[in-house]
């Protein structure tokens, strides 16, 4: 993993000479192993920034909170936000920067490469440890895991700790920075959609069972979207309710407000919700896997994005998050789009 | 699967091409079973995900959206967006364990009354054999 | 059988009158229980309206719990169970439960002059009130009302204001100018500071929207009126009527339950989350 | 909406006969929103239409369904019956239940209930239909026509006689097209040059037609009554105000290039006029081939010899601007490429032509002065093989649509070379023979009774060159004898296509190519003139192969059809087009992005709906992801309800 | 009363209840613990906190009120309106943590009162509530000594099974408690001496383990009231993703949201349902106007708190918190509810 040391010593200066607002990183958690999001304000705060393995969370979600707060105020600060991205969150960047969502110049962007390692797995650490709870978790010099629990240290390889989009992560340094705080080391990777393969090789009806399982847990809580930088809108089309209402909005169109699905957490709807959370993510998702990491229920929703990922790649060759020129994957064609499927 | 048991189709026709089509399959007296209801819409390009995945919800057992052939757009290139999307669609259906008969896209001209009579006709005996759909449906 | 909190009585559409038409339409409606059910309320509370497949709503009740024939809303079509209501005519069948909240203290009231204080759609719970002292005149001082509307189409009970206009001193007044319109002119809070209404011995109930609210408070507080003797409604979003559900509240008081009217000297003791 | 009507018609027995009409009829009844539900046994009849009328008038209804035969027929009738009774005709819709339900199915009661829901999806959409009024635009009184040749140059001619101003683009230093090319026409085998250059003429001399030759269509935006073109004008290098066609440059000309107008079988110099009758008359310095492209340096001897100093080396490419309120494109075909046809020696054997390059050959102005020689030694062809659907109907290697022109054609190049070549032979390879139109048969006929044309059916296998001669091998179906044939020249009837740079034209124009890349009309039986997009129109070849009499009628209807736009002072356009619901629009610009009219823009953060651009298609609907842009009365409301009226009951 | 059941014989006692309809948390092939419908098999209490409190089970996440449905009799459409009260089937939950009960007893109140709350009346009054003392915390975030609770509390519990090695010490509060006791009375013991002694020392050695604490609750409590306004609640709730997790997954919150779900538009028929909401969602105070008096994550983190830490005990006298500490464990960005309230505390000291 990069050494933050010159990142840090960038952040002061943004913050000592006021370039940026404030600066969005990762600080200590106070619930186990796992960092937390940090909101730095002052100079002196710096220093609180942490940089390991456990810096799971996509930051950029809080780019959207940064609009909403900006469309709030009547004079609102237009100094950018600093930011840290990882990898996979710079794509997230780039995405937001495609659909105009942000400016380039409202972020001030600290990348830091994980090189070779990546991220954390809280379920596969759970599983290794059985029932212990972590404390700490550190790399040391041979790029293996250190995972300290109460009853002592426990050593483990990386690949036994990463997360799977980590081991299968096109780009695992930022695509997209003001500054870049480590090396564009690339792991090699031979099946970049392998976590697949599990759900893929299944038949139809033991996918549908498979996912009958998963998704009848669902409570609805909306964690997912809510952690998702992608899920931006101010009004999901899967709500019943408006919530984008200003003084404008008619009483018929608040009464003509679709019911595409109900509340209830049912089967049915369950699958509706995720399944159009999926299709309106198609070419839009970058994999940072905050859905199903913030899914209380442990549903794994990645396989669902991952999965029109990889047909995007495959039917369209199209690849999200490196280019903000590029057109989002629905809003483009090719006259040799495959349509095999079409009568 | 009982003998009697009748699949509900609903089909989402262009306006320009298939739902002509499908005027002409009626012009021409063809015959074809009663279970798919259309739905007009301008182009095959303005069906979104949503209708596919509402009507599945609301209880159909097949869907089917069909535009104008390639090229032939009276919007220009609707369908091209339909074909990107649709795809995308019924590849994500697929995934969670819908059986890949139920959801369907075609290509039907004004002119092509008898592709029309014929997609239906398969449509529906492939619709038959598997019965009732529940997966995306509600209460059923 | 134990009482269902949740379940409405059926009530039947017996009269409808469009008051206000356009883009802020607003309907008054009777209903009648359809079974006959007992419905004892007190002004100021409210009502929990279902149109069955869209929803509910909580609107209070304008007509005089002395009059027992049928219940009176008005309402503004602004959501969807409110445009659904505007869509139904006589005969159609909705839902109702409650009554609910506190109401106005009028037994408190006996003896003194009461001044109400409306805007737009907030004629509406005063409306009960008025009609209730109109009904005990004798039980009260002198009465007066205080009403505006953002433009004279807005005006709701049109006729039954001309009627007022016999019994008590009615200032009406609408936000802009309009060639015919010979009252005033200008926000409800200035037609207060304009007509002046005595503190000495009187009451002063306000309602309508939050910041007409807030700026007639301020200016009674100029003409002396002490918090005691002002009184006004808080309006939130409500789904059960009862103090469970959670949404309503404003500190530990649920509005719903524990509210709608609140004294000024009591509602500015809880956190302003209305 | 609460208050609608149902009108069920029976249409006789087309409908009743297969659909309980009754039964619908009350189980609508049962709408919540449906007040009134009657059948009637021919609604479109006046007194079905009073029904209407009256119904709405007595039951004050606010939405009208007519549950009947295909809206492409009677949306109007009853839109225009609803509109007389007081309601806004965008109130009314129609249920599909004649083509797309009684006459396809035979099981009543299945019927029934299918018309059932269809009636009540209707229900469900009018429901919450707006009262719309039709959008008004004012109209340039202005036509522009792409294209000089008999099409483009006819169009002009139409439009110009009733009195507007036409702008005429032809590519070429000319106008005239292909059909100036040609020596006589079929089947009265009048001179075509004769025929056409008095058209040319008098295109050239209207006082209401611009002509702008070689120039090119560079870009068109707006819409219907209001495009905005941009024209580009290459220079020509030669002020043909001068100019007085002496000639004498292209005496000096050192550079020898190809002669297009004789498609390769003569040369032409850097500097020339395409041919004597050119319009306008006036020569032309090809820039792409002087300077020399190998020595890069421009000689100067034609400026030099020009004593009128009518040439101009500084003249620059020219964008010219224009304003006009209908288009007609006429951008006729070219032939099928030689290299495609490398199985008949085309381009291999300097004596296997197409037949363009026979029209040449027979053509009095052409390169032999119209006596018939062998491109390779000058000799009269004594035996001569045409072959028909040269790279057409065939749609495994070639083109799958036959070409229509070449079996009448071919006939005509087979009688002339008869009558140039009294001894000599000639052979029709054919599949069949195609001769429909006045006095085509007789003139097939004509070929083979009089001039003792060999007709041979069936396919050319073979063809190479042995000893000087063309071998022929194919095969007769009819006897199924084997044919070998040592011919001296092969004349190859070949497929006709869109014409280079059609399809870079339609992009431009944001028309629709069908299959083969010929521009798409907006109904192939109902519209055959007027192009996907309103406002466009096509005539020529450009939209199919056809022979000059189709191509002149195609021309002077879309010429009435541009008039009839021109003559209006105002436009109306549909208004069921796009919306935007400004609050939840994140203005990422994905429905822009998909919009086949340019009609939406972004301005500050959300996008804006140009209506008049907006054709209504709903693309960006899809697009959305947050369902913020809807088409007017075909909202994703509407269609949510209507997907729960097709599935219900 | 008070009994003595042997290890060995509780699963013999689980299945004797079979009158009832018998919930007891579960660990599924991935390692999540869940309370299931006892279906027979294996069942024990060597568990560690599950995702979802029982509170599903009292207060379940949808919850039909009523049906409706338009009919067309002749010419005359009448409107029906069909109550549905949930089946009343006795329930027992057996494993519930000692704070989960404590959570009942707090929705008791709340389902109480003026407006009783028939659906979950129904429901409560047939559900016995076997309690398991954690001698051992379930969770890291356990801080239910802070907030009047201790892991052998006994409100809202019938029994209390407090873990002795070999056997289970079995405490009855109520008599529904004894029913369970009796449906397999040959299993149980009376408890010796030492037995009590025992189960005293495993309270209070449980009391210890418990590794989390918010110092001062109720001064905490009093506190607040004075920091409605304070800036504290938009720097608390800065990492806030304004999700349900903290809200849905807590066993004492019980917020809902009262819809209809129309099934056929015409002819009309659907239900009236319920199901959970949220205070931390932005649409549940929003106005059909468009106004929102809480707008912000701010105003809805601190009307959580707020919620638990000083309305509650305004009305009720008692904190809405139980301290499981499962918004701690499972808040995707680490907002630790003793974390803010500690800054409440240390607030302008």
């Amino acid at each position: 993993m990069a050494k933050i040391e010159d990142l840090k010593e960038e952040a002061k200066k943004l913050l000592r000479e006021g370039k940026v607002k404030y600066i969005i990183g990762y600080g200590a958690g106070s619930n186990g192993w796992l960092a937390a999001p940090l909101f730095i304000k002052k100079p002196e705060d710096v220093d609180k920034l942490v940089w390991d393995p456990t810096c799971v969370h996509n930051l950029v979600r809080f780019l959207v909170d940064e609009k909403r707060r900006k469309a709030r105020q009547k004079q609102p600060d237009k100094r950018p936000v600093g930011i840290m991205v990882k990898g996979c969150d710079s794509r997230a960047v780039v995405v937001l920067l495609q659909e105009k969502f942000i400016d380039r110049s409202d972020v001030y962007i600290l990348g830091v490469s994980c090189e070779k390692m990546g991220v954390v797995d809280d379920a596969k650490l759970a599983k290794k440890l059985a029932g212990k709870k972590a404390k700490r978790v550190e790399v040391d010099a041979q790029d293996r895991f250190v995972v300290t629990t109460e009853d002592g240290k426990i050593e483990m390889a990386a690949e036994e700790l990463l997360a799977e989009r980590c081991l299968e992560c096109k780009a695992n340094f930022p695509v997209i920075y003001d500054l870049l705080s480590g090396e564009k080391t690339k792991r090699p990777l031979d099946k970049p959609f392998g976590s697949l393969e599990k759900i893929e090789s299944l038949s139809a009806a033991d996918r549908s069972s498979f996912w009958k399982e998963q998704l009848d847990r669902c409570i609805r809580c909306y964690a997912c979207r809510s952690a998702c930088p992608m899920c931006y809108c101010d009004e999901c089309v899967v709500d019943s309710i408006n919530l984008a209402v200003t003084a404008d909005t008619t009483a018929d169109e608040k009464a003509q407000r679709i019911h595409w699905i109900q509340r209830s957490a049912e089967s049915s709807e369950n699958l509706v919700y995720h399944l159009v959370r999926a299709i309106h993510l198609a070419g839009r998702c970058i994999d940072c896997g905050e859905c199903e990491r913030a899914c209380p229920l442990d549903i794994p929703l990645r396989f669902l994005n991952k999965k029109l990922e990889k047909e995007a790649k495959e039917l369209f060759g199209y690849e999200v998050g490196f280019d903000p020129a590029l057109p989002a994957l629905i809003s483009c064609f090719r006259d040799e789009d495959p349509q095999d499927f079409i009568r | 699967m009982a003998e009697d048991y009748e699949p509900r189709i609903v089909a989402f026709l262009c306006k320009w091409c298939s739902s002509a089509g499908s005027d002409l399959a009626g012009v021409s007296r063809m015959e074809y079973p009663p279970n798919v209801v259309p739905i007009q819409v301008m182009c095959s390009g303005s069906v979104s995900p949503l209708y596919i995945f509402s009507a599945f919800n609301k209880g159909a057992d097949g869907v089917l959206v069909s535009g104008c052939h390639p090229g032939d757009c009276h919007y220009i290139k609707g369908n091209y967006y339909a074909r990107r999307r649709l795809n995308l669609v019924k590849k994500l259906l697929e995934y969670v364990g819908l059986e890949t008969q139920r959801f369907q896209m075609s290509w039907v001209s004004a002119a092509e009354g008898t592709k029309f009579t014929q997609i239906i006709k398969d449509f529906v005996k492939e619709l038959k054999p598997l019965g009732p759909q529940t997966k995306l449906r509600r209460n059923p | 059988m134990e009482l269902n909190v949740y379940t409405p009585q059926l009530a039947k559409i017996v009269q409808t009158k469009d008051e206000v038409v356009g883009a802020r339409a607003i309907k008054t409606f009777r209903t009648e229980f359809a079974n006959g059910a007992r419905f004892d309320y007190r002004c100021g509370q409210c009502a929990m309206l279902s149109v069955f497949g869209k929803g509910e709503a909580m609107i209070s009740i304008s007509s005089s719990p002395l009059i027992k024939d049928y219940l009176q809303f008005s309402i503004l079509r602004t959501g969807r169970v409110t445009a659904a209501l505007h869509d139904m005519e006589v005969g159609d069948l909705i839902g109702v439960r409650g009554p609910y909240g506190n109401g106005f203290p009028m037994d408190a009231w006996q003896g003194k002059n009461l001044v109400f204080i409306g805007g737009g759609i907030g004629l509406a719970p005063l409306w009960s009130v008025v009609q209730t002292a109109l009904l005990r005149k004798s039980e009260f001082g002198a009465l007066s009302l205080i009403y505006g509307a953002r433009t004279s189409k807005d005006i709701v009970f049109k006729d039954e204001l001309a009627d007022l206009k016999g019994q008590m001193p009615v200032h009406l007044s609408i936000d802009v100018a309009e060639p015919d319109w010979k009252e005033f002119v200008g926000f409800v809070p200035t037609n207060v500071l304009e007509k002046k209404p005595s503190p000495a011995n009187t009451i002063a109930i306000t309602c309508g929207p939050p910041i007409m609210i807030k700026f007639v408070i301020k200016n009674l507080k100029d003409l002396k009126f002490e918090d005691e003797q002002i009184y006004t409604t808080v309006e939130n979003k409500m789904k059960c009527g009862i103090g469970k559900c959670g949404r309503c509240n404003i500190g530990f008081h649920y509005v719903c339950k524990d509210g709608p009217v609140y004294s000024w000297a009591d509602l500015k003791k809880l956190p302003q989350e209305y | 909406m609460k208050r609608t009507g149902v009108f069920i018609c029976h249409c006789g027995i087309n409908i009743a006969g297969t659909v309980d009409v009754k039964k619908v009829a009350e189980e609508l009844a049962k709408h919540p929103s449906v007040v009134h539900a009657e059948d009637y046994v021919y609604m479109c009849s006046d007194p079905g239409q009073n029904l209407i009328e009256q119904a709405i008038r007595e039951k004050k209804l606010d939405g009208v369904v007519v549950a009947c035969c295909s809206p492409n027929l009677h949306e109007t009738t009853f839109r225009n019956a609803a509109k007389r009774a007081g309601l806004n005709s965008f109130r009314c819709e129609i249920a599909n239940i004649r083509e797309q339900c009684s006459w396809v199915h035979k099981d009543k009661p299945k019927a029934t209930q299918k018309a059932t829901k269809i009636a009540r999806s209707a229900v469900e959409k009018v429901r919450q239909n707006e009262s719309l009024d039709a959008l008004s635009v004012p109209v340039t009184r202005r036509a522009l026509v792409v294209g000089g040749g008999i099409s483009g140059l006819q169009a002009a001619l139409d439009i110009a006689n009733t009195g507007f101003e036409v702008i005429l683009v032809e590519r070429n230093p000319s106008v005239g097209g292909h059909m100036i090319q040609l020596s006589e026409t079929f089947p009265t085998l009048d001179c075509s040059q004769c025929i056409l250059t008095p058209k040319m003429v008098e295109v050239s001399k209207h006082p209401k037609i611009k002509l702008m030759t070689y120039s090119e269509v560079q870009d068109v935006s707006g819409y219907v009554g209001n495009f905005k073109v941009k024209i580009l004008k290459k220079p020509t290098y030669v002020d043909p105000a001068k100019c007085t066609l002496c000639d004498e440059c292209t005496k000096v000309c050192p550079i020898v290039v190809p002669n297009e107008f004789d498609l390769g079988l003569t040369g032409r110099r850097a500097i020339y006029i395409p041919f004597p009758q050119a319009i306008p008359a006036s020569y032309t310095l090809d820039d792409k081939n002087c300077p020399d492209p190998f020595t890069t340096i421009a000689c100067g001897k034609c400026a030099d010899v020009c004593n009128p100093k009518a040439i101009d080396f500084d003249q620059k490419p020219e964008i010219i601007e224009a304003e006009v309120g209908v288009i007609i494109v006429a951008t006729g075909y070219d032939l099928y490429d030689k290299e495609n046809m490398a199985e008949y020696g085309f381009g291999k054997y300097a004596d296997v032509l197409d037949g363009l390059q026979f029209e040449r050959l027979c053509s009095a102005s052409g390169p032999t002065m119209g006596q018939i020689l062998r491109p390779s030694d000058h000799k009269e062809p004594k035996e001569v093989v045409f072959i028909q659907c040269s790279g057409s109907r065939d749609p495994e290697n070639h083109c799958a649509y036959c070409s229509k022109i070449c079996c009448m054609y071919t006939a005509k190049h087979a009688m002339l070379y008869k009558h140039h070549v009294h001894d000599g032979q000639a052979y029709i390879f054919y599949i069949d023979i195609r001769s429909g139109g006045k006095g085509y048969e007789e003139f097939v006929q004509r070929a083979v009774e009089e001039d003792g044309v060999v007709y041979l059916r069936g396919k050319v296998s073979k063809v190479f060159e042995e000893k000087g001669k063309i071998m022929v091998w194919g095969v007769d179906t009819l006897t199924g004898r084997s044919i070998e044939i040592a011919a001296d020249m092969v004349v190859l009837a070949q497929a006709m296509r869109p014409s280079t740079g059609a399809q870079e034209l339609a992009k431009k124009l944001k028309l629709a190519l069908d299959k083969d890349g010929f521009l798409a009309e907006a109904h192939p039986k109902l519209r055959p003139v007027e192009s996907v997009t309103a406002g466009m129109f096509l005539a020529g070849a450009a939209q199919a192969p056809k022979d000059i009499p189709e191509a002149v009628a195609q021309a002077s209807g879309a010429a009435a059809k541009a008039v009839a736009i021109l003559s209006q002072d105002r436009l109306f356009h549909s208004p069921t087009v796009a919306k935007v619901i400004s609050n939840l629009c994140t203005g990422c610009g994905m429905c822009v992005a998909v919009c086949p009219y340019d009609a939406l823009t972004l301005k500050d953060g959300k996008v804006e709906v140009n209506e008049v651009l907006c054709e209504g298609c709903g693309t960006c609907t899809a697009t959305c992801l947050r369902s913020a842009i809807q088409v007017k009365n075909l909202t994703q409301q509407q269609v949510a309800e209507m997907i729960n009226a097709c599935l219900g009951g | 009363m008070e009994k003595i059941l042997a290890k060995k014989s509780f699963p013999q006692w689980v299945k004797k209840l079979d009158s009832w309809r018998v919930y007891i948390p579960r660990k599924d092939e991935e390692g999540r613990w869940n309370y299931f419908e006892a279906d027979g098999g294996e069942v024990s209490l060597d568990v560690l906190q599950t995702t979802l409190p029982p509170k599903k089970i009292l207060f379940p996440q949808r919850e039909v009120f009523l049906e409706f449905a338009k009919t067309l009799a002749g010419n005359r459409e009448t409107l029906e309106i069909k109550e549905v009260l949930p089946e009343v089937k006795p329930t027992v939950i057996i494993g519930a943590r000692p704070c989960e009960a404590r959570a009942a007893w707090m929705l008791d109140e709340v389902f109480g009162g003026e407006f009783k709350d028939v659906y979950y009346w129904k429901r409560r009054d047939q559900t016995t509530l076997v309690g398991f003392a954690c001698t051992t915390p379930p969770s890291e975030n356990c801080f239910c000594t802070s907030v009047e609770g201790s892991p052998h509390s006994e409100e809202g519990l019938d029994l209390l099974l407090t873990d002795l090695g070999d056997r289970y010490y079995v405490q009855s509060m109520t008599a529904k408690g004894e029913k369970l006791i009796s449906a397999a009375k040959a299993l149980f013991e009376e408890p010796k001496p030492e037995a009590k002694k025992q189960v005293k020392a495993a309270h209070a050695e449980s009391e210890k383990k418990i590794r989390r604490q918010l110092k001062d609750a109720r001064p905490i409590a009093q506190k607040l009231k004075g920091m409605f306004d304070s800036p504290l609640w938009d720097e608390e709730s800065m990492s806030c993703l304004r999700c349900g997790i903290c809200t849905y997954l807590c066993p004492s919150c019980h917020c809902f949201d009262i819809g209809d779900e129309v099934e056929s538009p015409s002819p009309l028929k659907g239900q009236r349902v319920r199901t959970w909401d949220t205070c931390q969602f932005p649409d549940f105070t929003m106005h059909s106007s468009g106004h929102n008096p809480r707008p912000d994550k701010a105003s809805r983190l601190r009307q959580r708190l707020l919620h638990k830490f000083q309305y509650f005990i305004q009305v009720y006298d008692k904190f809405m918190c139980v301290g499981c500490g499962r918004c701690i464990t499972l808040c995707p960005v680490g907002i630790d509810i003793i974390k803010v309230l500690d800054k409440v505390r240390d607030h302008g000291a």
